[in-house]
């Protein structure tokens, strides 16, 4: 798990899982889209405890080379102000067959998402922003207060 | 008994209080207690079960009980990725 | 769809995908690895019939699009003599979110593997070489004499 | 009656033909009668439905009919990627 206040590369990260065993890799990217809930979106600013985002990450990475039969994993998470079309978090997983590949990518990104200590504040075209609601709840379907602040 | 305590706020729960940290000494037994008797603080709409917690630096229960010169840290609703 | 003798260059294949109103971004790679049903491979020879495979390759493609909320998808397939490490495929897929960049690129990649007219021929370390089954045989458990010539 | 046919042999297909394209004339019905016809030339030990044919650059079915003049392509299973 790694933290960075740099733009990501992904081909640089990929280099890193090649291994003359594995037939397969697969990645996710996580990129700064240009609307959120019906809302334009200027750009986001992330915010990360990294000491705990770090524990947790590695958590999340280890608990991916327990339950698939994988080579390597990795996650790359950015922190502070994005712009449209950055990659905010990248996830990459090498193995024999692509089944584990896709599996742990998805299990990686999943719990990143709701695991860590992250948390992300939109800037909208209009001069509003506000925090992003966790997703979890979204897809649980809870209903969160926005909190927006002009 | 009062409990000396530090606490982090994090993102939307940090804008609210003013600040990132704070040191309180309050009669709490658990996390969860805290959370509540700071609620005006965080300013949290949020239900405690969307929230979370860490003690030390390490991810908690709510249920944890505090101990004197803990460092708590409150975390709203994740949003990474 | 993409055929190339070339090295295929993943960093520069995402690029093109890339979307303002993208969120997600997942990508698959099968790489040639060092060994195949027990047997120690040294490198491995692709076929491709190129004016079938890329009607079929772009039909895939097109079906991605209609079945998945997806803005963008596309696939390159590597032809020749390949070394371990190389990458033989690339399926790239940018969306909104997550669930439906994961689901097109792991439609176009099983598509791609069983229905477009590609063979490959291992070269073992031991001097044979050997047509590899189709995939989904393999999965079906179908027993398919293997053909190896010295 | 007799059809002109061009066959086109694909990788192990064409390894046991010793040729990747070669002109038949034969009563065939349909590519799959051709299949079996021509089983000596490709040495398939593998079931037809392992196999695929196209038909003039089409991808087709086995229970197409062929027509004189008709350029076939037996492929062997396919493995990509």
């Amino acid at each position: 798990m790694r933290i960075t206040a740099d733009r990501i590369e992904p081909d640089k990260q990929r280099d890193e899982l090649c291994d003359d065993r594995a037939g397969a890799y697969a990645s996710f990217e996580g990129w700064i889209r240009n609307h959120n809930d019906g809302e334009d979106v200027l750009r986001l600013e992330y915010e990360i405890y990294e000491p705990l985002a770090l524990k947790e990450g590695q958590k999340v990475i280890e608990e991916a080379l327990e339950k698939f039969p994988i080579f390597h994993a990795e996650c790359v998470h950015r922190e502070g102000m994005l712009e449209i079309g950055d990659c905010a978090v990248w996830v990459g997983v090498s193995s024999a067959h692509r089944d584990e590949a896709f599996e742990a990518c998805r299990y990686i990104i999943d719990q990143v998402k709701v695991r860590l200590p992250i948390w992300k504040k939109e800037y909208y075209v209009d001069g509003n922003s506000g925090w992003v609601n966790c997703e979890r709840c979204a897809i649980h379907g809870h209903e969160h207060p926005k909190v927006v602040s002009s | 008994m009062n409990k000396k305590l530090t606490i982090l706020y994090f993102a939307s729960f940090r804008e609210h209080a003013g600040t990132g940290e704070e040191s309180v000494e309050l009669d709490v037994g658990t996390a969860a207690d805290l959370f509540e008797q700071l609620k005006h603080r965080h300013g949290s709409a949020e239900p405690l079960g969307h929230c979370k917690v860490a003690i030390n630096d390490e991810m908690a229960d709510w249920d944890a009980a505090l101990s004197d010169g803990d460092v708590v840290l409150l975390f709203p609703p994740v949003a990474g990725g």
